[in-house]
């Protein structure tokens, strides 16, 4: 967080305006400087750090156990994947072999917050377009997953379900039964989302063309999840480097054409469905056995190892240098969101205030997670 | 893998210290060693290849800081990682007019460890207040500092961890 | 100028969709509830703050052995545990287990940890209070008070 | 009482004091009930409950509210200028009055009947734009400029079609007078059963949304944009006049829609209308029309400031134009 900011207006027609720390747009403490000519953006500078907690100082100075709590902290609206990443890292690490059916856990877990991420993404967008209603129909959605999960895992959105070696506790029939009642149920209700915001012709107008994405932007910046694909990228950490038994499944990689907002937007909507497809396939398959390798605590050894996961907002990726003790000497957190909004500044430039507030919201940002 | 063979054979021409790793172990498959000069070349190279930036970051180790970078690729699984020695003073050259992306996380670099990135622009604080300018929080202690040779994978070394000596009172309370 | 009548037509006719969609929800039943006086039923599962366990039901005696586990491996540091050696009785006696909610991130470590499964999740939600003295739980006490 | 009756009738300022005080009571109430409205059916159409907390089913709620705002410190920016920024809310509500004042609510119940009715309402509704255009600027804040300038160009723009298509109405009547126009749809012949007309009512509601500042023409207020809008910096009963002017902006243009177009206080079908049955047809059809702009407003997300601008330009205007040209050329045909 810097108070100067690096415009120096001379131009008198030009004017600071802060859009935020406390804005209903910037989803959380994250402030904008924009530099104003009318009502047109002619400069932007965002500003990081309001909520900023020094998680990687807290992973030096506690054993890598001990951070793990942490990393659903992050991300609290789609915490399992930051917690998958984190102990797929020391498994990779320390060559921990993880029961298959932990691993079907983990990947019906993760995606069930994945489409409980995206509904929220999508009814905050929505929202951020001056619609209140679809926010309120996700949250409704939303409300089974996290009730599901909550039977399951005992928490409601920051859940640290995952143990290196496995999961915590296995699932019952009652969840399976649940999350299937669950898939019936929310297919039925993506055509409404449909009806109501994919075709309406105001939602299409504010968003067709709006904070064009190209993919060698995406490049330069390290964009990634729907905000890579929306611009017709095919790149999923989920198919491109599987972990975990994503190679087992069969589902597609919703991509757009024109990396537009609305192209954003709709790469969300339809990987709902591919999330369901997902969960479907690993509840058919589920196969028996324990849910947790028996448990040891170790010392990291020495060196480094990395490890990325795909989570609701692009690729995570966490790169931890061991030194042969039980506290990681370092551990970087790379989160999706940090690189998509850097790329603001270059996308928005010169944008109306309307198209921002538009673009910005179809990045799906999560600030906690920014700011770490 | 055509594609990893294909930046393999790139990056030894242009006489990068690159090795393939072994990717169930460290989680990316091609480890460049660089040195201070090399770096804006190397992402320059990576560029071209259709890399994309994943983070850029730093090590507190005894000679100085050691800046990791890490690229992945859209098509193919490629992540390559790539370490470079910052020299005695702290500074590395920047990537950020090459990469966009890499401002925030030099800018962020810069907070934690005061890496100075010579030719960046714009190093105001990022993620610190700027009261916080000189804090460096990452720094480490004396104590805990080690070499840089202690935090390099050995090549060929047990994957395993070391299960950790019991404490007394574990041991009470097993008994 | 075909297209200006189509872009009113298909505009208008979406407009017209997302009234229908709307309209249905006022038909369909409210799916919120009015909180206080009326309460879903939360799941038995439920990982609230950390409870000590009975020996068994009719004895309000605990199973801990003041191993410290729990304590140590706790990453925000709330729990204290102190134990005393008694004579005539086998290992330490706990005499301190106080547990600091507010530092808590129920992250179960605590539970996992402990060998002789003395620790458990307690189910209550509701937990509000005036000060932050009021969450320094004193589980033993706690315990005896069930 | 006969005394009080006399003095009444006597001093005819006396007269017009109560019968504006009267008024202002039917614009507060009108904002309760409104606002009341407008909470329930948002909640229905979102699945929740909306106000239940007081009263039954919570309708104390707006009074509730109403009591608070009152009670509220009424907050002046440092640097704001303080006579505009207290004369804005004042100068919003006051012509809500007015016009109040000039709606026939039956054959026999209106406050003032004016043979220019029409051009008077119109006249008097222009005044809104000012207030915001004042609340605006004088709050010294950007975000509320914002919001006070897209107003003015927006409700500049959306005069013109609200004119175009009354026009057409008024061209079919040869009258300026409400009381003629509603007298000329007696029966079941509401205007807005002719084709061209109800081309002209379609046209009207939507730029008369526009013109009240209501979904998904906010842009004044559009909250993710500028926080606020132009009231951001109102807190206390300053927000509470520009809330109340809102509701009864509304209810003024649905009785206009009602009044021109839906044959005011005449009942369907020829059904009796006395003074009391007048006035309940028109009020349910106003409420109905209301009814349906808060619909309206629940389901659709914002229109950007330049799409608000090609609405008018580009469809409504000539629609409505076109529109006047065939009901000019009808009237003179037959």
């Amino acid at each position: 967080m810097s108070t100067m900011t690096k415009f120096e207006t001379t131009d008198k027609h030009r004017f600071l305006l802060n859009m935020g720390p406390q804005h209903p747009a910037t989803h959380g403490v994250l402030r904008v400087i924009l530099e104003m000519d009318g009502e047109y953006a002619m400069g932007i500078d965002p500003v990081l750090g309001y909520g900023h907690r020094m998680q990687e100082k807290m992973a030096e100075s506690r054993t890598w156990p001990g951070f793990y709590p942490n990393t659903g902290r992050m991300d609290y609206v789609g915490a399992m994947p930051f917690n998958h990443g984190y102990v797929a890292l020391i498994e990779r690490m320390a060559g921990i072999e993880v029961p298959e059916r932990a691993e079907y856990i983990r990947v019906i877990t993760s995606e069930m917050n994945r489409i409980a991420s995206h509904l929220l993404g999508i009814g905050a967008y929505v929202l951020d377009l001056g619609a209140f209603t679809p926010i309120l129909y996700a949250f409704d959605d939303r409300e089974d997953i996290l009730d599901a999960l909550e039977d399951i895992t005992g928490s409601r959105l920051t859940y640290c379900y995952y143990r290196v070696g496995g999961v915590l506790k296995d699932i019952d029939d009652t969840f399976i039964k649940r999350t299937r009642a669950f898939i019936e149920n929310f297919r039925k209700r993506i055509p409404m989302y449909n009806d109501l915001v994919t075709g309406n012709v105001i939602f299409i107008k504010r968003t067709e063309g709006v904070g064009i994405i190209t993919a060698d932007m995406a490049r330069r910046y390290g964009a990634t999840g729907p905000t890579l694909r929306g611009s017709g990228i095919a790149y999923d950490i989920r198919k491109s480097e599987p972990y975990s038994v994503y190679s087992h499944f069969d589902f597609d990689i919703p991509t757009g054409k024109n990396g537009d907002s609305l192209d954003r937007y709709y790469v969300r909507i339809c990987e709902l469905e591919q999330s369901l497809r997902i969960i479907e396939q690993a509840l058919d398959k589920l196969p028996d056995g324990p849910v947790l390798a028996k448990p040891k605590r170790a010392k990291l050894q020495e060196g480094d190892c990395s490890f990325s996961v795909e989570t609701a907002r692009g690729v995570l990726t966490y790169y931890l240098v061991g030194d042969g003790s039980e506290v990681p000497y370092k551990l970087k957190i790379r989160v999706p969101s940090y690189s998509n909004l850097s790329l603001l500044e270059e996308m928005c430039t010169g944008m109306l205030i309307a198209d921002l507030v538009s673009a910005m919201g179809s990045l799906d940002l999560v600030i906690p997670e920014i700011d770490r | 893998m055509s594609l990893m063979k294909n930046t393999l054979d790139i990056l030894k021409s242009g006489s990068f210290d690159v090795a393939e790793s072994d990717y169930k172990k460290c989680g990316y498959h091609l480890e460049v060693k660089l040195t201070e000069s090399q770096v804006r070349d190397f992402a320059q190279a990576m560029l071209d290849c259709g890399f994309y930036i994943d983070f850029v970051s730093a090590v507190h180790v005894t000679p100085c800081f050691q800046v990791v970078y890490q690229f992945a690729h859209f098509d193919e699984a490629c992540r390559i990682n790539a370490k470079a020695m910052a020299n005695a003073q702290g500074e590395i050259p920047t990537i950020c007019d090459i990469y966009h992306g890499a401002n925030w996380h030099e800018r962020e670099t810069h907070d934690f460890y005061g890496v100075v990135f010579t030719g960046h622009a714009d190093l105001r604080t990022l993620l610190l207040s700027e009261e916080d300018a000189d804090l460096k929080p990452l720094l480490k202690h004396a104590d805990k500092l080690v070499n840089v040779e202690t935090i390099t994978r050995k090549s060929g070394g047990d994957a395993e961890m070391k299960p950790v000596k019991k404490t007394k009172e574990e041991q009470t309370a097993a008994e | 100028m075909s297209g200006y009548f189509r872009d009113i037509y298909t505009g208008g006719k979406s407009l017209l969709i997302g009234l229908g969609v709307t309209f249905k929800a006022i038909i369909k039943p409210v799916v919120t509830v009015q909180y206080p006086r009326e309460k879903i039923d939360v799941t038995p599962n439920i990982r609230g703050h950390i409870e000590l366990v009975r020996f068994d039901e009719n004895d309000s005696r605990h199973n801990c052995l003041v191993c410290g586990m729990c304590a140590k491996n706790c990453p925000c540091g709330c729990l204290t545990v102190e134990g005393e050696k008694r004579e005539g009785v086998k290992g330490k006696v706990l005499t301190v287990f106080d547990y600091d909610f507010t530092k808590c991130s129920l992250c179960g470590i605590c539970v996992e940890s402990c060998s002789r499964t003395a620790l458990t999740f307690s189910s209550e939600y509701e937990l509000a209070g005036f000060s932050r003295q009021e969450f320094h739980f004193d589980l033993i006490k706690r315990l005896e008070g069930k | 009482m006969q005394q009080i009756i006399d003095l009444i009738q006597t001093y005819s300022l006396l007269r017009m004091l109560i019968a504006f005080l009267v008024l202002i009571g039917i614009v507060f109430l009108n904002a309760i009930v409104m606002g009341y409205l407008e909470r329930k059916i948002a909640a229905r159409i979102q699945r929740r409950w909306g106000p239940m907390e007081i009263g039954v089913q919570g309708w104390l709620q707006m009074i509730l509210d109403g009591v608070k705002m009152l009670a509220k410190q009424l907050i002046v920016p440092r640097d704001a200028d303080r006579f505009l920024f207290r004369l804005a809310p004042l100068l919003c509500f006051t012509p809500v009055v007015m016009i109040f004042a000039a709606l026939p609510f039956s054959k026999a119940l209106y406050g003032i009947n004016l043979h220019i009715g029409l051009i008077y309402i119109i006249a008097m509704a222009s005044i809104n734009v000012f207030a915001i255009l004042i609340a605006g600027w004088s709050s010294n804040n950007k975000y509320s400029m914002f919001g006070a300038m897209r107003s003015v160009a927006q409700n500049i723009a959306y005069e013109i079609p609200i004119l175009l298509s009354l026009l057409s109405v008024v061209l079919t009547t040869a009258s300026f007078d409400l009381q003629k126009i509603v007298e000329a749809q007696s029966g079941w012949l509401w205007f807005a059963v002719y084709p061209n007309l109800f081309v002209a009512f379609v046209i009207y509601l939507i730029a008369g949304c526009a013109e009240t500042n209501r979904a998904p023409f906010d842009l004044p207020e559009a909250e993710s944009e500028l926080t606020a809008g132009f009231h951001t910096e109102y807190s206390g009963f300053g927000f509470g006049l520009f809330a109340v002017a809102e509701y009864g902006n509304l209810f003024i243009m649905a009785s206009i829609a009602s009044i021109m177009f839906l044959g005011g206080w005449n009942g369907p079908f020829g059904l009796a209308s006395g003074p009391l049955m007048g006035a309940f047809w028109f009020l349910s059809k106003v409420f109905v029309l209301m009814l349906v702009m808060i619909w309206v407003r629940w389901t659709y997300p914002r229109v950007r400031f330049d799409q608000l601008m090609n609405l008018a330009w580009k469809y409504l205007i000539p629609f409505s134009l076109v529109n006047l040209l065939i009901t000019a050329f009808l009237v003179k045909m037959i």
